[in-house]
């Protein structure tokens, strides 16, 4: 038989003044069960809380029930003061008097019977409560990195700093992201490789971070604290432990045309060869696509019609029949840092979206993208930092920048504001002015989003100090007029078209997210927006986290970011992967669902509600040790308690704990005998 | 959009075309592509804006609605899916309905002298048409010079031709109640 | 004006729409489709009874007419039994197509429609364009082509495919190519041998329907549609649109060309109906303002002179073999003697 | 045409009327050999008895002649392979012969991971539909009366889910006088008072013998949810209010599931009209979900499922 | 029937309705007071039994209110619980419970007003109908009785 306590709170007169809170402590006193009812001015003060414990002392109470506020207020606290009595804190419950009843109502008699009600029922859920224990799950403590832009980058090093192992993985050849390729960065116009390059090699060298580069994760079993993964390392051939990175194979390469696509098209490239020369680790990729001796081999002909690279290098690390390698890794935490790509305008679009027909379709030569123009503009660059126009090498004397190319464009497919861009017009229109300084530069746009420490300054710098034509209006024609590219525009501030012999056009092409993006979020179980973009776990509270535990996400995988966004994101996933690593195991409320196998028949329509991938099928062996049968069964580090198993199951042989079966039917029972 | 808002042009205009003018965000792409831009005073979205903004009076009255030529131009390339040539389209309609068209005379002119001959022969009758709207908008002196070469050309004849069954033509007038 | 049939019966007709405008001012343009149909076996029989789509004026005026005009044609079409119409003129096509659309998506109207045309209406026929039929015909136009014994006259000529607004806009109505770079009439130009000239003003307006009304606005821009296809080096233009062609056409004289000769503005179905060996009379080419004759005439003189330069250089080459020949039976057994090695 | 039926079946042995067309021929012939190459321990399908047709296991290659179909082949027979009948399972290696219908049971128990398709090989058959009652002398043709109401419209009458596929094309079912459809038309017609009387006065004839969870084929768990105790969601005695909550709730667990194979109302000895639920619960996942449920394994089941648009005119 | 008090439950869910109703407390929204809240983590977890149990323990109408969708705090719960008391709305309907007995749904934290609202019109509807006396007749003699 319980014995429980029922304690009514006044709240001062914010219960007292609608509820008789005597009337209530007295009716329940007598009810089945009850051992102790009182009322008190504030149950959640010390005193009230001391009252508790004496109580639980003095009467041997087996269970609690505070007649009070919203658990939302007060449940943790009241808990906190059961636990410090020696009874489970889970047998302690709060009955909703206050916001659900003295608050919504004036009448006293209907509010006192309606929280007398409420406070029975709740009792009779107590009666039926489970001591329980918090569930404790161990911690990996080493963390996956996926994707080794700055983003990436930045968390790595955050976490290794912090003391724990991280693996990167990077699907390209080097580390360094889309940061390695801009020329320079705003609002600061400092040079981004010399502020990227350190912290790349850092990352190479720490002693806590495994990197792997030409790598793509494969495949991700478990859950939060206890992730396996399998990476893919995919066939360098060139052996990474041998190679010097003296670039001796490179220069012998045959195959130099080959487009390049750390230059965004406007370099080349040889078939075996680094991305660019600062690459992470400089050790060079072979491109088997392109290479002469397997396009031979694809022929099937018999002796191999190259290897120049191979006699080429002095320490044999050139292997040609190298294959895609499996590492598996087990870690306790997952950030994803695989950042964007660009819009591209052409014909042939990717799912629900359309290409820029009255752009061209990217076909005028002269019509490049923000990338592009990075490259241009880049000393490391195609062109050395000369600003030359992709169709015959010359110097542009009119560039005309669009903003909102894809971007803001529902049309297209893309509704969302890329928001990187405006900023980076300016730059870009900047630069030009600096080194050509007869030129003209023209930006058209539709409104200027420069919110940002020093952002708008720095785009109004690019009008008032470099004298960017800024042009109000969105384009509707680009096509190759002769050597001149015309741009037909509309200057909606003064109401006039606007007609354009432009030498160069650089469109502002909208931010994607990056292509695999969604067989990623499959694997890792988490959600994407419809744009391909990661979902966080709230987009206030929870901004770096998932609907996954345990996986985190940084930079522009999750929407249009900039570097400073990106890194913040970065070191405040690092900040959340550490606090997960501080303890060597985390606890969580014992609120997640049990089977009972002895009636479950593993039909499994519980694992097909499971919003978590938490239930699996397991085999039940009889005494004989043969599998005589499977049934369900829910890991309680991945379940979350919200009991749709248990609505679906026939039989009813998933009970979730906190909240049975047997407490809402007495619940339900309890209120029969209203009156 | 609710009964209230059907009220403003803009709700007309989004029960005759299922647009909502709100959509238009102003950014000019459909002006710069007109083909009429630089004769007409309102531009496609200088049209959207008064419907948004109810300026019934300006949007109904104004020339240049009546200089549109249709060509879609604007509405291929709206980046938001207004639509600006069928609210144009509507508009007009909804001026033609006030009484407030004041179509440049020579257009209105053509438009009627182009429906009369439907209306009266099912097919457009060139010949009679051109006749028609030199009477209508009294430019009488107007392509005198090619009307022969047409002639001789075999491209003008004097004979409407004339289907069998006028009276279906009538009542499709009559039920959209136009009367040329 | 019953349906009277041009159909070999080669292929199941289809319902023909000529238009008021292939009626009249641009008569060729019908002249030079039956032709061609003819030639390439596609059985069209023009829908009896048929009545005017109403472009522009109709949907300009009043929405309901402006597609309540055309239903009644579509439905005419029904229950002739076809499942397709052949809408050649450009507007027409436009028209024809916008109205299906519309009773197809919008509320009520599908209801609305058979009681303004006192009509029963399915909505079940398709509306093509010359120029769509044309592409698809392609490969039977090349065929034909390449068996027409007269030399090609259209070999290697430059032309500029102008689409103008009516066959490609709006995409939801016409929707058979793209609306911003669209290839079909160039396909159709490369077919019959001629090469379609890359150009910029294939989708922009010549003016529509101002031709009459605003002639101003229509000479402005049908300069720079012109002056952008010789810039580009076209010999002429080709259009599928009565309307075009009258701007363009009929309004050229008044764009007070600066010199140049004029440039002659031809309906696709001619080019075709040339690249097959028809007479430019039975094309009715003779009709335009611009006179086709000067081009014509040159393009065939050029095709006779290829043709001549060809036949020399393969009698030749037959002589060579004869003699060849000739020389090998008489040193039968002998080495062959250097120079007859090959 | 019975006197032909009964010539043909006494010139080959069989008992009670069954016609031996080519189609019972091939069936039988395909019994043989999987019993003979021991394929199968048992092959579980219909004889024909004094009183009519009913289920029968043939163990023996040489008794494969007993087995007949023809319309009087009511009982779903997968029935035997619930897994609460492990003792069927015993026999070994099944070949069980199925109607369309059934075939839709088959896929049911292999969806939610009661059998896996090794365990059974399936003989199809061609359905013309079946009577309403098993118990007649001979095989008759189906008329407007005598056919089994749930068989009009049936739209499986050629399982795709089988090994083997036998008997001759069959014509459509006959339209019963009045199908179960017009029936719930007609019930809906009344006003809810009245459909609340007929109902509640239904299920208070239930007596609680289960023989409607007995029978069902998708009824597999092994301990039902009305005989669960702490709590006792369903009251166990036969009283108007614990019957009601019984029926809905197993109607509700079949929702989606059922297969409309009707054998919970065949065997109701008190003859609720089971089956107006649950074609109702049919047309309700239809309506809503546009789900109706086949014999493909792989389609998900509609509850358990959901869109993001589903319809919600009833949530305020 | 004027001094009928109609009983209603709610079984709603503890992240949007049940801090919805707070709300409505906070804001000192009244209210009627005729609905007895039982907490639920998600509309997820809510059975049809629950409903019927009520019911037959003598509710005259109930409430079923959780997140909007795209809101679940367990994602989908309430998608599943949407198709769950779809088909039994209806399959009720068809028994002959009158729907306006049931009231389903979506409050989200910041909708106490929707609250307030959605409880007093359940109490009027309910109120309207009187109690659920039908239901009752069905209890055993024995009960009636007592």
């Amino acid at each position: 038989m319980s014995r429980i306590g029922v304690f009514v709170c006044q709240c001062g007169e914010n219960i007292a003044r609608t509820v008789d809170v005597e009337a209530v402590a007295e009716a329940l006193r007598d009810h089945p069960g009850v051992a102790f009812a009182t009322g008190y001015k504030y149950m959640c003060s010390d005193p009230g809380q001391a009252l508790v414990r004496e109580a639980i002392a003095e009467h041997g109470l087996t269970g609690v029930v505070i007649a009070a506020c919203s658990p939302h207020m007060h449940e943790k606290t009241f808990r906190r003061a059961v636990d410090k009595a020696g009874l489970n804190k889970f047998m302690c419950e709060m009955a909703n008097i206050r916001e659900h009843c003295s608050w919504i109502h004036e009448d006293r008699a209907d509010a006192t019977a309606k929280a007398i009600d409420i406070t029975r029922t709740i009792v009779e859920k107590v009666k039926h409560n489970q001591p329980l224990e918090s569930i404790r799950i161990p911690v990996t403590k080493r963390a996956l990195v996926i994707g080794g832009g700055i983003a990436g980058i930045q968390a790595a090093l955050d976490i290794a700093d912090g003391g724990h192992q991280v693996i990167l993985v990077e699907k390209d050849a080097s580390i360094g992201g889309h940061m390695s390729q801009l020329s320079e960065t705003f609002p600061t116009l400092d040079c981004s490789q010399c502020i990227l390059t350190p912290r790349m090699v850092e990352a190479y060298q720490h002693p806590n971070i495994t990197l792997h580069t030409w790598s793509e994760v494969e495949k991700v079993k478990g859950y939060i604290g206890n992730f396996e993964v399998t990476i893919r390392k995919k066939a360098r051939s060139v052996n990474e432990d041998l190679c010097n990175g003296c670039g001796d194979c490179q220069a012998a390469c045959p195959v130099r045309k080959i487009p390049s696509e750390f230059e965004a098209g406007l370099g080349k490239r040889t078939a075996i060869s680094v991305p660019f020369p600062q690459a992470v680790p400089n050790i060079p990729v072979l491109d088997r696509q392109n290479c002469t001796l397997f396009k031979g081999r694809r022929k099937g002909l018999a002796k191999e019609v190259c290897g120049k690279c191979k006699e080429a290098c002095l320490k044999g690390a050139i292997d040609y029949d190298a294959e895609d390698a499996f590492i598996e890794e087990e870690v306790g935490a997952i950030v994803v840092a695989t950042g964007f790509k660009l819009y591209d305008i052409g014909r042939e679009q990717p799912e629900g979206l359309k290409g820029y027909g009255e752009y061209g379709y990217g076909e005028v030569p002269d019509v490049i993208d923000g990338l592009q123009f990075e490259r241009l503009a880049s000393a490391s660059g195609p062109t050395a930092g000369a600003i030359l126009r992709p169709s015959d090498s010359t110097e542009p004397k009119t560039v005309v920048f669009v903003h909102c190319v894809g971007s803001r464009d529902p049309e297209k497919g893309i509704a969302y504001c890329s928001k990187i861009c405006c900023m980076y017009n300016a730059k870009h229109a900047m630069l030009y002015k600096h080194k050509v300084h007869d030129g003209r530069a023209v930006a058209f746009y539709m409104d200027i989003r420069a919110a940002g420490k020093g952002y708008d300054e720095f785009s109004r710098r690019a009008i008032e100090e470099d004298g960017a034509e800024y042009i109000r209006g969105r384009v509707s024609r680009i096509f190759r007029d002769g050597d001149k590219v015309k741009v037909w525009g509309y200057d909606t501030l003064n109401g006039e078209q606007v007609v354009i012999d432009a030498d160069m056009v650089v469109l502002a092409t909208a931010i994607r997210p990056q292509d695999g993006i969604r067989d990623l979020a499959q694997k890792l179980s988490i959600s994407t927006d419809e744009h391909g973009f990661i979902n966080e776990a709230h987009p206030k509270l929870r901004p770096v986290e998932t609907n996954t535990a345990g996986v985190f996400v940084a930079g522009a995988c999750q929407a249009p970011r900039d570097i400073p966004e990106s890194v913040a994101m970065a070191s405040a996933s690092a900040a959340k992967v550490m606090s997960l690593f501080s303890a060597d195991e985390l606890e969580r409320e014992p609120a997640v669902a049990l089977v009972n196998e002895s009636t479950c028949i593993g039909c499994m329509r519980c694992a097909d509600v499971c919003a978590y991938g938490a239930i699996e099928q397991r085999d039940i062996c009889a005494i004989d040790g043969h599998v005589c049968g499977h049934v369900a069964y829910v890991n309680p580090g991945v379940c979350q308690g919200c009991g749709t198993c248990q609505a679906v199951c026939l039989s009813k042989s998933v009970e979730l704990q906190t909240f049975t079966d047997e407490q809402i039917y007495s619940e339900i029972n309890a209120l029969c005998a209203w009156e | 959009m609710t009964s209230e808002s059907r009220r403003t042009l803009a709700g007309e205009i989004f029960a005759a075309t299922g647009v909502n003018a709100a959509t238009c965000y102003q950014c000019g792409k459909c002006s710069a592509g007109c083909p009429m831009a630089s004769e007409s005073a309102l531009r496609p979205h200088a049209v959207m804006r008064l419907v948004m903004q109810d300026r019934r009076e300006q949007a109904l009255t104004d020339e240049s609605i009546w200089l549109c030529l249709t060509c879609e131009t604007c509405s291929a390339r709206c980046p938001n899916d207004c639509d600006p040539a069928r609210v144009i389209d509507a508009v007009r309609e909804l001026s033609i309905e006030a009484g407030s068209a004041d179509m440049p005379r020579t257009i209105s002119a053509f438009h009627k002298a182009f429906l009369e001959q439907i209306r009266s022969n099912g097919r457009l009758h060139e010949f009679g048409m051109v006749m028609d709207y030199k009477l209508r908008s009294g430019e009488l002196m107007k392509d005198v010079t090619s009307a022969p070469g047409m002639l001789t050309r075999g491209k003008l004849s004097f004979r409407a031709e004339r289907i069998e069954a006028l009276d279906e033509i009538r009542r499709i007038f009559e039920k959209c109640g136009v009367t040329p | 004006m019953r349906g009277d049939a041009v159909s070999d019966g080669a292929l199941a007709d289809i319902a023909y729409y000529p238009g008021c405008s292939l009626h009249g001012t641009s008569r060729e343009f019908d002249e030079s489709l039956r032709a061609v149909a003819a030639e390439l076996g596609i059985g069209i029989t023009e829908i009896s009874d048929w009545s005017c789509c109403g472009a522009s004026s109709g949907h300009t005026t009043d929405h309901l007419l402006g597609v309540a005009l055309p239903a009644r044609n579509l439905a005419l079409a029904e229950e002739q039994g076809y499942d397709t119409v052949l809408a050649p003129c450009a507007a027409c096509y436009n028209r024809l197509s916008a109205a299906r659309l519309a009773i197809a998506t919008e509320d009520g109207l599908a209801e609305r429609i058979p009681d303004v045309i006192g009509r029963r209406f399915g909505n079940t026929v398709q509306v093509r364009n010359a120029v769509e039929l044309l592409r698809d015909a392609a490969a039977s136009v090349e065929e034909k082509v390449a068996a027409t014994l007269t030399p090609n006259p259209l070999e290697g000529v430059k032309l500029a495919a102008y689409y103008g607004c009516l066959l490609v806009r709006p995409a939801e109505v016409c929707g058979y190519d793209d609306p911003e770079q669209p290839t079909s009439m160039d396909e159709v130009i490369s077919a019959c041998g001629a090469d379609a000239v890359d150009w910029n003003m294939k989708v922009e307006c010549c003016g529509g329907a101002f031709s009459v009304s605003r002639t101003s606005s229509v000479v402005r821009l049908g300069r720079a549609i012109i002056d952008d296809a010789r810039a580009h080096g076209a010999e002429a233009i080709v259009v599928a649109c009565p309307l075009c062609h009258s701007n363009l056409d009929l309004r050229q004289k008044a764009m007070a060309l600066r010199g140049e000769d004029p440039l002659p503005i031809l309906f696709v179905t001619q080019v075709v109906g040339l690249a097959v060996g028809l007479t430019p009379e039975s094309l009715g080419l003779e009709r335009h303002f611009v006179d086709t004759e000067p081009l014509i005439a040159r393009l065939i003189e050029q095709a006779a002179a290829r043709d001549a330069e060809e036949r020399r250089v393969k009698q030749e080459a037959a002589a060579k073999a004869a003699e060849r020949a000739a020389r090998q039976k008489a040193g039968a057994g002998a080495a062959p003697k250097d120079g007859d090695a090959q | 045409m019975s006197e032909t039926a009964t010539g043909a079946q006494t010139s080959d042995g069989t008992a009670g009327g069954a016609k031996v067309t080519a189609g019972v021929k091939e069936l039988r012939e395909i019994a043989r050999t999987l019993l003979a190459e021991g394929d199968v321990r048992v092959i579980i399908g219909w004889e024909a008895a004094r009183r009519g047709a009913r289920p029968v296991f043939v163990t023996d290659p040489a008794e494969a002649d007993r087995l007949i179909f023809d319309a009087r082949c009511v009982h779903n027979l997968v029935t035997y392979l619930n897994p609460r009948r492990d003792h069927v399972a015993e026999l070994g290696k099944i070949g069980l012969i199925v109607k369309g219908c059934d075939a839709k049971a088959v896929a049911g128990l292999l969806r939610e991971a009661q059998l896996t398709r090794e365990d059974v090989v399936l003989i199809g058959v061609r359905c013309g539909g079946v009577l309403e009652e098993n118990e007649m002398p001979a095989a008759v043709t189906l008329t407007p009366d005598n056919v089994a109401p749930r068989c009009y419209g049936c739209d499986i009458r050629e399982p795709a889910l089988v090994d083997h596929l036998v008997g001759e094309p069959q014509p459509e079912p006959p339209r019963p006088a009045q199908t179960i459809d017009e029936r719930i038309a007609a019930l809906e017609d009344k006003p809810l008072e009245e459909r609340w009387a007929f109902w509640t006065e239904q299920f208070s004839k239930c007596v609680r013998c289960y023989a409607c969870r007995q029978v069902c084929p998708l009824c597999v768990c092994e301990r039902c949810v009305a005989d669960k105790t702490r709590p006792q969601w369903i009251e166990p005695s036969p009283h108007a209010r614990g019957n009601l909550s019984w029926n809905i709730t197993r109607a509700l667990h079949l929702a989606g599931r059922c297969v409309g194979c009707g054998e919970c109302e065949r065997f109701c000895p008190v003859g609720i009209p089971l089956s107006l639920m649950n074609r109702k619960l049919q047309q309700i996942v239809a309506e809503r979900y546009g789900y109706t449920v086949g014999d493909d394994p792989e389609q998900a089941a509609p509850i358990g499922d959901y869109r993001l648009d589903d319809g919600q005119e009833f949530i305020k | 029937m004027s001094d009928f008090e109609p009983r209603i439950t709610a079984f709603v869910c503890n992240w949007c309705t049940y801090t919805g109703a707070d709300l409505a407390g906070t804001s000192r929204l009244h209210m009627a007071s005729n609905v007895r809240i039982i907490r639920l983590p998600c509309t997820g977890r809510i059975d049809p039994l629950f409903i019927i149990k009520a019911f037959e323990r003598g509710a005259d109408g109930v409430i079923v209110s959780g997140c909007h969708p795209a809101d679940c705090h367990y994602t989908s719960g309430n998608y599943h619980a949407r198709r769950r008391f779809a088909v039994f709305h209806d399959i009720m309907a068809f028994v002959g419970v009158d729907p306006r007995r049931m009231t389903f749904s979506w409050v989200s934290a910041s909708e106490g007003a929707k609250w307030r609202d959605v409880v007093d019109e359940a109490v009027a509807n309910v109120r309207e109908l009187g109690p659920f006396e039908a239901y009752r007749a069905l209890a055993p003699e024995a009960e009636r009785q007592a």
